[in-house]
Protein backbone atom coordinates (compact mmCIF):
# COMPACT_ATOMS: atom_id res chain seq x y z
CA UNK A 1 0.00 0.00 0.00
CA UNK A 2 2.40 2.97 -1.38
CA UNK A 3 1.23 6.65 -2.47
CA UNK A 4 3.41 8.93 -3.81
CA UNK A 5 2.62 12.47 -4.51
CA UNK A 6 4.61 14.53 -6.44
CA UNK A 7 3.42 18.40 -7.66
CA UNK A 8 6.46 19.81 -10.27
CA UNK A 9 7.08 22.54 -12.47
CA UNK A 10 6.22 22.36 -15.98
CA UNK A 11 4.52 19.97 -18.03
CA UNK A 12 5.48 16.13 -16.66
CA UNK A 13 8.42 14.00 -18.33
CA UNK A 14 7.32 10.62 -19.23
CA UNK A 15 6.54 7.95 -16.54
CA UNK A 16 9.58 6.56 -14.62
CA UNK A 17 10.07 3.26 -15.46
CA UNK A 18 7.76 1.38 -12.78
CA UNK A 19 9.15 -1.27 -10.16
CA UNK A 20 6.84 -3.92 -9.83
CA UNK A 21 3.56 -3.95 -7.31
CA UNK A 22 3.16 -7.41 -5.58
CA UNK A 23 0.00 -8.85 -6.08
CA UNK A 24 -1.43 -6.42 -8.51
CA UNK A 25 -3.02 -7.93 -11.76
CA UNK A 26 -3.83 -4.75 -13.16
CA UNK A 27 -2.07 -1.18 -13.36
CA UNK A 28 -3.83 1.69 -14.99
CA UNK A 29 -2.73 4.89 -15.90
CA UNK A 30 -4.01 8.24 -16.76
CA UNK A 31 -2.72 10.79 -18.37
CA UNK A 32 -4.20 14.21 -18.91
CA UNK A 33 -2.83 15.84 -22.03
CA UNK A 34 -3.57 20.15 -22.61
CA UNK A 35 -5.73 20.08 -25.16
CA UNK A 36 -5.17 22.97 -28.17
CA UNK A 37 -9.24 23.65 -28.38
CA UNK A 38 -11.15 24.59 -25.32
CA UNK A 39 -14.46 25.71 -26.33
CA UNK A 40 -14.42 28.82 -28.69
CA UNK A 41 -10.71 29.73 -28.55
CA UNK A 42 -7.37 28.13 -29.20
CA UNK A 43 -5.01 28.16 -26.80
CA UNK A 44 -0.88 27.97 -26.17
CA UNK A 45 -0.87 26.60 -23.19
CA UNK A 46 -2.50 25.81 -19.26
CA UNK A 47 -0.91 28.03 -16.61
CA UNK A 48 -1.46 26.19 -13.16
CA UNK A 49 -1.90 27.53 -9.71
CA UNK A 50 -1.61 25.36 -6.74
CA UNK A 51 -2.33 25.73 -3.42
CA UNK A 52 0.26 24.01 -1.27
CA UNK A 53 0.66 22.12 0.92
CA UNK A 54 -3.21 21.60 0.89
CA UNK A 55 -3.09 20.49 -2.74
CA UNK A 56 -0.31 17.96 -1.76
CA UNK A 57 -2.02 16.80 1.34
CA UNK A 58 -5.55 16.48 -0.76
CA UNK A 59 -3.87 14.50 -3.28
CA UNK A 60 -2.49 11.91 -0.56
CA UNK A 61 -5.49 12.06 1.21
CA UNK A 62 -7.87 10.63 -1.30
CA UNK A 63 -5.44 8.23 -2.56
CA UNK A 64 -5.31 6.60 1.04
CA UNK A 65 -8.79 6.68 0.88
CA UNK A 66 -9.50 4.94 -2.32
CA UNK A 67 -6.86 2.78 -1.21
CA UNK A 68 -9.07 1.27 1.56
CA UNK A 69 -11.80 1.11 0.11
CA UNK A 70 -11.03 -0.09 -3.00
CA UNK A 71 -8.48 -2.15 -1.39
CA UNK A 72 -5.65 -0.84 -4.50
CA UNK A 73 -1.82 -1.90 -4.04
CA UNK A 74 -0.86 1.79 -4.98
CA UNK A 75 -1.54 5.20 -6.94
CA UNK A 76 0.98 7.85 -7.48
CA UNK A 77 0.13 10.43 -8.77
CA UNK A 78 1.71 13.57 -10.64
CA UNK A 79 0.53 17.23 -11.45
CA UNK A 80 2.28 20.04 -12.72
CA UNK A 81 2.50 23.79 -11.94
CA UNK A 82 2.79 26.36 -13.39
CA UNK A 83 3.33 26.50 -17.68
CA UNK A 84 2.32 23.42 -19.60
CA UNK A 85 2.51 23.74 -23.62
CA UNK A 86 -0.57 21.72 -25.80
CA UNK A 87 -0.13 18.20 -26.49
CA UNK A 88 2.11 18.00 -22.78
CA UNK A 89 1.02 16.37 -20.15
CA UNK A 90 0.00 18.34 -17.07
CA UNK A 91 -1.56 15.33 -14.61
CA UNK A 92 -0.60 10.78 -14.34
CA UNK A 93 -2.53 8.97 -11.99
CA UNK A 94 -0.87 5.40 -11.96
CA UNK A 95 -3.17 2.53 -10.07
CA UNK A 96 -1.90 -0.76 -9.43
CA UNK A 97 -4.90 -3.07 -7.94
CA UNK A 98 -5.46 -6.70 -8.12
CA UNK A 99 -7.89 -6.62 -10.70
CA UNK A 100 -9.18 -4.26 -13.58
CA UNK A 101 -12.87 -3.20 -11.86
CA UNK A 102 -11.01 -1.54 -8.48
CA UNK A 103 -8.47 0.51 -10.69
CA UNK A 104 -11.11 1.69 -13.46
CA UNK A 105 -13.63 2.67 -10.74
CA UNK A 106 -10.75 4.21 -8.56
CA UNK A 107 -9.89 6.36 -11.29
CA UNK A 108 -13.18 7.89 -12.11
CA UNK A 109 -13.72 8.73 -8.60
CA UNK A 110 -10.27 10.44 -7.89
CA UNK A 111 -10.29 12.31 -10.99
CA UNK A 112 -13.69 13.57 -9.61
CA UNK A 113 -12.40 14.53 -6.70
CA UNK A 114 -9.18 16.16 -7.64
CA UNK A 115 -11.93 18.29 -10.09
CA UNK A 116 -14.14 18.98 -6.54
CA UNK A 117 -11.70 19.23 -3.94
CA UNK A 118 -8.05 19.85 -4.91
CA UNK A 119 -6.63 23.31 -4.96
CA UNK A 120 -5.44 23.79 -7.94
CA UNK A 121 -6.31 26.09 -10.80
CA UNK A 122 -5.72 26.66 -14.38
CA UNK A 123 -6.10 29.62 -16.47
CA UNK A 124 -5.99 29.46 -20.34
CA UNK A 125 -3.15 30.75 -22.45
CA UNK A 126 -4.79 31.73 -25.84
CA UNK A 127 -2.93 31.33 -28.83
CA UNK A 128 -2.98 35.04 -30.39
CA UNK A 129 -6.25 36.00 -32.72
CA UNK A 130 -7.79 32.99 -30.84
CA UNK A 131 -9.15 34.20 -27.59
CA UNK A 132 -12.89 33.60 -27.22
CA UNK A 133 -15.23 36.51 -26.02
CA UNK A 134 -14.86 37.89 -22.52
CA UNK A 135 -16.79 35.64 -19.73
CA UNK A 136 -19.90 37.20 -18.30
CA UNK A 137 -19.29 37.12 -14.53
CA UNK A 138 -20.98 34.48 -12.33
CA UNK A 139 -24.85 35.68 -11.19
CA UNK B 1 -9.90 41.43 14.68
CA UNK B 2 -7.73 41.41 11.19
CA UNK B 3 -8.17 37.97 8.98
CA UNK B 4 -6.34 37.66 6.20
CA UNK B 5 -7.17 35.82 3.19
CA UNK B 6 -5.76 34.15 0.52
CA UNK B 7 -7.16 34.08 -3.34
CA UNK B 8 -7.11 31.86 -5.75
CA UNK B 9 -8.22 31.05 -9.81
CA UNK B 10 -11.52 33.35 -10.30
CA UNK B 11 -11.76 35.37 -7.18
CA UNK B 12 -7.78 36.30 -7.19
CA UNK B 13 -8.36 37.94 -11.12
CA UNK B 14 -11.61 39.27 -10.29
CA UNK B 15 -10.17 41.06 -7.56
CA UNK B 16 -7.10 41.64 -9.15
CA UNK B 17 -5.20 40.54 -5.66
CA UNK B 18 -4.20 37.20 -4.13
CA UNK B 19 -5.05 37.69 -1.08
CA UNK B 20 -7.71 40.52 0.98
CA UNK B 21 -8.30 41.51 4.84
CA UNK B 22 -11.28 41.80 6.40
CA UNK B 23 -12.31 42.97 9.89
CA UNK B 24 -14.37 40.76 11.78
CA UNK B 25 -16.24 41.02 14.94
CA UNK B 26 -16.42 38.86 18.43
CA UNK B 27 -18.07 36.69 16.24
CA UNK B 28 -14.33 34.88 13.91
CA UNK B 29 -16.29 31.74 12.72
CA UNK B 30 -15.98 30.51 9.14
CA UNK B 31 -19.57 31.16 8.24
CA UNK B 32 -18.70 34.71 9.92
CA UNK B 33 -15.73 35.49 8.08
CA UNK B 34 -17.89 34.45 4.58
CA UNK B 35 -20.27 36.93 5.04
CA UNK B 36 -18.05 39.54 5.37
CA UNK B 37 -16.04 39.14 3.15
CA UNK B 38 -18.94 39.29 0.73
CA UNK B 39 -19.93 42.25 1.75
CA UNK B 40 -16.93 43.35 1.61
CA UNK B 41 -15.63 42.87 -1.87
CA UNK B 42 -19.31 42.26 -4.09
CA UNK B 43 -17.84 41.53 -6.95
CA UNK B 44 -16.79 37.91 -5.52
CA UNK B 45 -19.52 37.76 -3.66
CA UNK B 46 -20.97 35.40 -6.04
CA UNK B 47 -18.17 32.93 -5.67
CA UNK B 48 -17.95 33.40 -2.03
CA UNK B 49 -21.44 31.70 -1.67
CA UNK B 50 -20.54 28.64 -3.34
CA UNK B 51 -17.12 28.66 -2.02
CA UNK B 52 -15.40 27.28 0.87
CA UNK B 53 -12.67 28.55 3.44
CA UNK B 54 -9.49 26.25 4.41
CA UNK B 55 -7.87 26.82 7.74
CA UNK B 56 -4.19 25.94 7.91
CA UNK B 57 -4.39 23.83 4.38
CA UNK B 58 -7.81 22.13 5.93
CA UNK B 59 -11.42 22.28 4.65
CA UNK B 60 -13.22 24.16 7.84
CA UNK B 61 -16.47 24.08 9.02
CA UNK B 62 -18.83 26.49 8.99
CA UNK B 63 -18.62 27.09 13.01
CA UNK B 64 -14.56 26.76 13.00
CA UNK B 65 -13.28 29.88 15.07
CA UNK B 66 -10.60 31.37 12.93
CA UNK B 67 -7.62 32.34 15.87
CA UNK B 68 -4.68 34.55 15.16
CA UNK B 69 -2.02 33.20 13.24
CA UNK B 70 -4.66 30.72 11.40
CA UNK B 71 -3.98 30.75 7.37
CA UNK B 72 -7.26 31.31 6.03
CA UNK B 73 -7.78 31.00 1.93
CA UNK B 74 -11.06 31.13 -0.04
CA UNK B 75 -11.31 27.65 -2.17
CA UNK B 76 -13.75 28.37 -5.05
CA UNK B 77 -14.03 26.72 -7.91
CA UNK B 78 -11.04 24.60 -8.82
CA UNK B 79 -9.93 23.52 -12.31
CA UNK B 80 -7.20 20.78 -11.84
CA UNK B 81 -6.41 17.54 -13.99
CA UNK C 1 -8.52 7.04 -35.72
CA UNK C 2 -5.52 4.82 -35.70
CA UNK C 3 -5.63 1.06 -34.45
CA UNK C 4 -2.37 -1.18 -33.88
CA UNK C 5 -2.64 -4.79 -32.49
CA UNK C 6 0.86 -6.40 -31.91
CA UNK C 7 0.77 -9.96 -30.63
CA UNK C 8 3.75 -11.25 -29.60
CA UNK C 9 6.16 -13.69 -28.16
CA UNK C 10 6.84 -13.34 -24.21
CA UNK C 11 6.37 -10.66 -21.90
CA UNK C 12 5.38 -7.73 -22.95
CA UNK C 13 8.51 -4.84 -23.06
CA UNK C 14 7.70 -1.46 -21.76
CA UNK C 15 5.69 0.97 -23.45
CA UNK C 16 7.14 2.50 -26.59
CA UNK C 17 7.31 6.18 -25.96
CA UNK C 18 4.18 7.52 -27.89
CA UNK C 19 3.60 10.30 -30.07
CA UNK C 20 1.33 12.73 -29.61
CA UNK C 21 -2.59 12.01 -30.71
CA UNK C 22 -3.79 15.54 -32.19
CA UNK C 23 -6.82 16.00 -30.60
CA UNK C 24 -6.33 14.10 -27.04
CA UNK C 25 -7.09 15.16 -23.52
CA UNK C 26 -6.59 11.49 -22.36
CA UNK C 27 -4.63 9.13 -22.54
CA UNK C 28 -5.21 5.90 -20.84
CA UNK C 29 -3.19 2.66 -20.34
CA UNK C 30 -3.96 -0.47 -19.67
CA UNK C 31 -1.91 -3.44 -18.22
CA UNK C 32 -2.30 -6.79 -17.02
CA UNK C 33 0.35 -8.60 -14.91
CA UNK C 34 0.70 -11.78 -14.09
CA UNK C 35 -0.26 -12.45 -10.44
CA UNK C 36 1.11 -15.30 -8.52
CA UNK C 37 -1.75 -16.81 -6.42
CA UNK C 38 -4.62 -17.87 -8.14
CA UNK C 39 -7.28 -19.69 -6.68
CA UNK C 40 -5.86 -21.66 -4.08
CA UNK C 41 -2.32 -22.38 -6.31
CA UNK C 42 0.96 -20.51 -6.73
CA UNK C 43 1.88 -20.20 -10.32
CA UNK C 44 5.12 -19.77 -11.91
CA UNK C 45 3.94 -18.32 -15.21
CA UNK C 46 1.35 -17.82 -17.46
CA UNK C 47 1.15 -19.99 -21.10
CA UNK C 48 -0.93 -17.88 -23.53
CA UNK C 49 -1.89 -19.47 -26.99
CA UNK C 50 -3.78 -17.43 -29.63
CA UNK C 51 -5.24 -18.75 -32.66
CA UNK C 52 -4.34 -16.44 -35.36
CA UNK C 53 -5.27 -14.58 -37.16
CA UNK C 54 -8.33 -14.60 -35.99
CA UNK C 55 -7.49 -13.19 -32.62
CA UNK C 56 -5.29 -10.02 -33.96
CA UNK C 57 -8.26 -9.17 -36.46
CA UNK C 58 -11.41 -9.82 -33.26
CA UNK C 59 -8.86 -7.14 -31.51
CA UNK C 60 -8.79 -4.76 -34.26
CA UNK C 61 -12.31 -5.48 -35.16
CA UNK C 62 -13.15 -4.50 -31.43
CA UNK C 63 -10.75 -1.58 -31.47
CA UNK C 64 -12.60 -0.41 -34.85
CA UNK C 65 -15.60 -0.70 -33.19
CA UNK C 66 -14.99 1.59 -29.76
CA UNK C 67 -13.64 3.71 -32.00
CA UNK C 68 -16.63 4.09 -33.48
CA UNK C 69 -18.89 4.55 -31.13
CA UNK C 70 -17.01 6.17 -28.35
CA UNK C 71 -15.28 8.77 -30.35
CA UNK C 72 -11.94 7.65 -29.48
CA UNK C 73 -8.81 9.14 -30.96
CA UNK C 74 -6.18 5.80 -30.87
CA UNK C 75 -6.46 2.33 -30.05
CA UNK C 76 -2.90 0.13 -29.10
CA UNK C 77 -3.19 -3.46 -28.19
CA UNK C 78 -0.53 -6.01 -27.04
CA UNK C 79 -0.99 -8.82 -26.33
CA UNK C 80 1.50 -12.17 -25.29
CA UNK C 81 1.72 -15.23 -26.94
CA UNK C 82 3.89 -18.14 -25.02
CA UNK C 83 5.19 -17.84 -21.45
CA UNK C 84 4.66 -14.73 -19.06
CA UNK C 85 6.88 -15.30 -15.83
CA UNK C 86 4.84 -14.07 -12.74
CA UNK C 87 4.66 -9.95 -12.23
CA UNK C 88 5.42 -9.58 -15.78
CA UNK C 89 2.69 -8.21 -18.75
CA UNK C 90 0.77 -10.07 -20.62
CA UNK C 91 -1.52 -7.48 -22.27
CA UNK C 92 -1.62 -4.09 -22.56
CA UNK C 93 -4.35 -1.71 -24.08
CA UNK C 94 -3.43 2.10 -24.81
CA UNK C 95 -6.79 4.51 -25.55
CA UNK C 96 -6.23 8.69 -26.43
CA UNK C 97 -9.57 10.75 -26.12
CA UNK C 98 -10.97 13.56 -26.31
CA UNK C 99 -11.84 13.32 -22.43
CA UNK C 100 -11.68 10.51 -19.32
CA UNK C 101 -15.26 9.23 -19.64
CA UNK C 102 -14.82 7.90 -22.73
CA UNK C 103 -11.22 6.56 -22.39
CA UNK C 104 -12.64 4.42 -19.26
CA UNK C 105 -15.99 3.02 -20.87
CA UNK C 106 -14.17 2.14 -23.85
CA UNK C 107 -10.96 0.38 -21.53
CA UNK C 108 -14.14 -1.33 -19.60
CA UNK C 109 -15.69 -2.66 -22.33
CA UNK C 110 -12.61 -3.46 -24.76
CA UNK C 111 -11.46 -5.96 -22.07
CA UNK C 112 -15.23 -7.66 -21.00
CA UNK C 113 -14.70 -8.08 -24.96
CA UNK C 114 -11.06 -9.56 -25.00
CA UNK C 115 -12.48 -12.56 -22.48
CA UNK C 116 -16.11 -13.23 -23.74
CA UNK C 117 -15.10 -13.24 -27.80
CA UNK C 118 -10.97 -13.21 -29.12
CA UNK C 119 -9.47 -16.51 -29.20
CA UNK C 120 -6.20 -16.65 -26.72
CA UNK C 121 -6.19 -19.65 -24.07
CA UNK C 122 -3.99 -19.13 -20.90
CA UNK C 123 -2.77 -21.77 -19.00
CA UNK C 124 -1.25 -21.78 -15.66
CA UNK C 125 2.08 -22.99 -14.96
CA UNK C 126 1.80 -24.36 -11.25
CA UNK C 127 5.24 -23.86 -8.78
CA UNK C 128 6.37 -26.89 -7.67
CA UNK C 129 4.54 -28.01 -4.61
CA UNK C 130 2.04 -25.82 -5.27
CA UNK C 131 -0.25 -26.91 -7.51
CA UNK C 132 -3.69 -27.11 -6.67
CA UNK C 133 -6.15 -29.93 -6.72
CA UNK C 134 -7.04 -31.42 -9.91
CA UNK C 135 -10.32 -29.61 -11.53
CA UNK C 136 -13.39 -31.44 -11.81
CA UNK C 137 -15.10 -32.51 -15.23
CA UNK C 138 -17.47 -29.71 -16.48
CA UNK C 139 -20.95 -31.30 -16.59
CA UNK D 1 -17.50 -34.65 -46.16
CA UNK D 2 -15.08 -34.72 -43.16
CA UNK D 3 -14.68 -31.45 -41.50
CA UNK D 4 -11.00 -31.18 -39.80
CA UNK D 5 -11.81 -28.72 -36.44
CA UNK D 6 -9.08 -27.51 -34.65
CA UNK D 7 -9.13 -27.32 -30.94
CA UNK D 8 -7.94 -25.11 -28.25
CA UNK D 9 -8.13 -24.05 -24.56
CA UNK D 10 -9.94 -27.28 -22.22
CA UNK D 11 -11.10 -28.77 -25.31
CA UNK D 12 -7.69 -29.83 -26.53
CA UNK D 13 -6.44 -30.67 -22.93
CA UNK D 14 -9.23 -32.26 -22.54
CA UNK D 15 -9.06 -34.79 -26.17
CA UNK D 16 -4.83 -34.07 -25.53
CA UNK D 17 -5.15 -33.27 -29.20
CA UNK D 18 -5.62 -30.19 -31.02
CA UNK D 19 -7.69 -31.26 -34.17
CA UNK D 20 -10.32 -33.83 -34.31
CA UNK D 21 -11.63 -35.10 -37.87
CA UNK D 22 -15.12 -36.07 -37.97
CA UNK D 23 -17.75 -36.66 -40.95
CA UNK D 24 -20.89 -35.54 -41.77
CA UNK D 25 -23.77 -35.52 -44.14
CA UNK D 26 -25.66 -33.87 -46.45
CA UNK D 27 -26.41 -31.16 -43.64
CA UNK D 28 -23.17 -29.23 -43.79
CA UNK D 29 -24.25 -26.10 -41.58
CA UNK D 30 -22.03 -25.56 -38.41
CA UNK D 31 -25.07 -26.20 -36.35
CA UNK D 32 -24.44 -29.92 -37.65
CA UNK D 33 -20.37 -29.70 -37.10
CA UNK D 34 -21.60 -28.85 -33.53
CA UNK D 35 -23.67 -31.73 -32.97
CA UNK D 36 -21.56 -34.39 -34.68
CA UNK D 37 -19.23 -33.25 -32.59
CA UNK D 38 -20.16 -33.30 -29.35
CA UNK D 39 -21.69 -37.50 -30.42
CA UNK D 40 -18.44 -38.11 -31.64
CA UNK D 41 -16.15 -36.72 -28.96
CA UNK D 42 -18.46 -37.02 -25.52
CA UNK D 43 -15.58 -35.76 -23.16
CA UNK D 44 -15.95 -32.16 -24.65
CA UNK D 45 -19.69 -32.32 -25.40
CA UNK D 46 -20.42 -29.91 -22.21
CA UNK D 47 -18.04 -27.34 -24.20
CA UNK D 48 -18.90 -27.55 -27.59
CA UNK D 49 -22.73 -27.02 -26.32
CA UNK D 50 -21.66 -23.49 -25.13
CA UNK D 51 -18.42 -22.96 -27.62
CA UNK D 52 -19.10 -21.38 -31.17
CA UNK D 53 -17.38 -22.24 -34.43
CA UNK D 54 -15.24 -19.98 -36.80
CA UNK D 55 -15.05 -20.33 -39.83
CA UNK D 56 -12.00 -19.12 -41.79
CA UNK D 57 -11.41 -16.90 -38.53
CA UNK D 58 -14.91 -15.46 -37.83
CA UNK D 59 -17.42 -16.72 -35.83
CA UNK D 60 -20.27 -18.20 -38.04
CA UNK D 61 -23.98 -18.38 -37.34
CA UNK D 62 -25.39 -22.09 -36.83
CA UNK D 63 -26.91 -22.19 -40.66
CA UNK D 64 -23.37 -21.35 -42.38
CA UNK D 65 -22.63 -24.17 -44.83
CA UNK D 66 -18.84 -25.40 -44.29
CA UNK D 67 -17.46 -26.05 -47.85
CA UNK D 68 -14.00 -27.83 -48.21
CA UNK D 69 -11.09 -26.38 -47.53
CA UNK D 70 -12.79 -23.73 -45.24
CA UNK D 71 -10.49 -23.67 -41.72
CA UNK D 72 -12.51 -24.36 -39.07
CA UNK D 73 -12.01 -24.12 -35.69
CA UNK D 74 -14.02 -24.46 -32.14
CA UNK D 75 -14.11 -21.55 -30.02
CA UNK D 76 -15.02 -22.57 -26.15
CA UNK D 77 -14.62 -20.43 -23.18
CA UNK D 78 -11.85 -18.41 -24.49
CA UNK D 79 -9.44 -16.86 -21.31
CA UNK D 80 -7.12 -13.68 -22.76
CA UNK D 81 -5.86 -10.50 -21.04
Amino acid sequence: MSVTVIISDGPLGPLASDTHQHGAGAVLCFEGVVREVEGQGRIAALDYQTYEPMAQRMLSAIAQDLIARHRLIAVHVEHSRGRVPVAQRSFRLVIAAPHRKEALLATDEFIDRLKRDVPIWKHAIWREGFEPPEPTAAA
Amino acid sequence: MTVHVLLFGAEASTLGRSSVEIDIGADASCRAVKERLAQAFPAIAPFVRVGRLAVNSEFASPDRQVRPGDEVALIGMVSGG
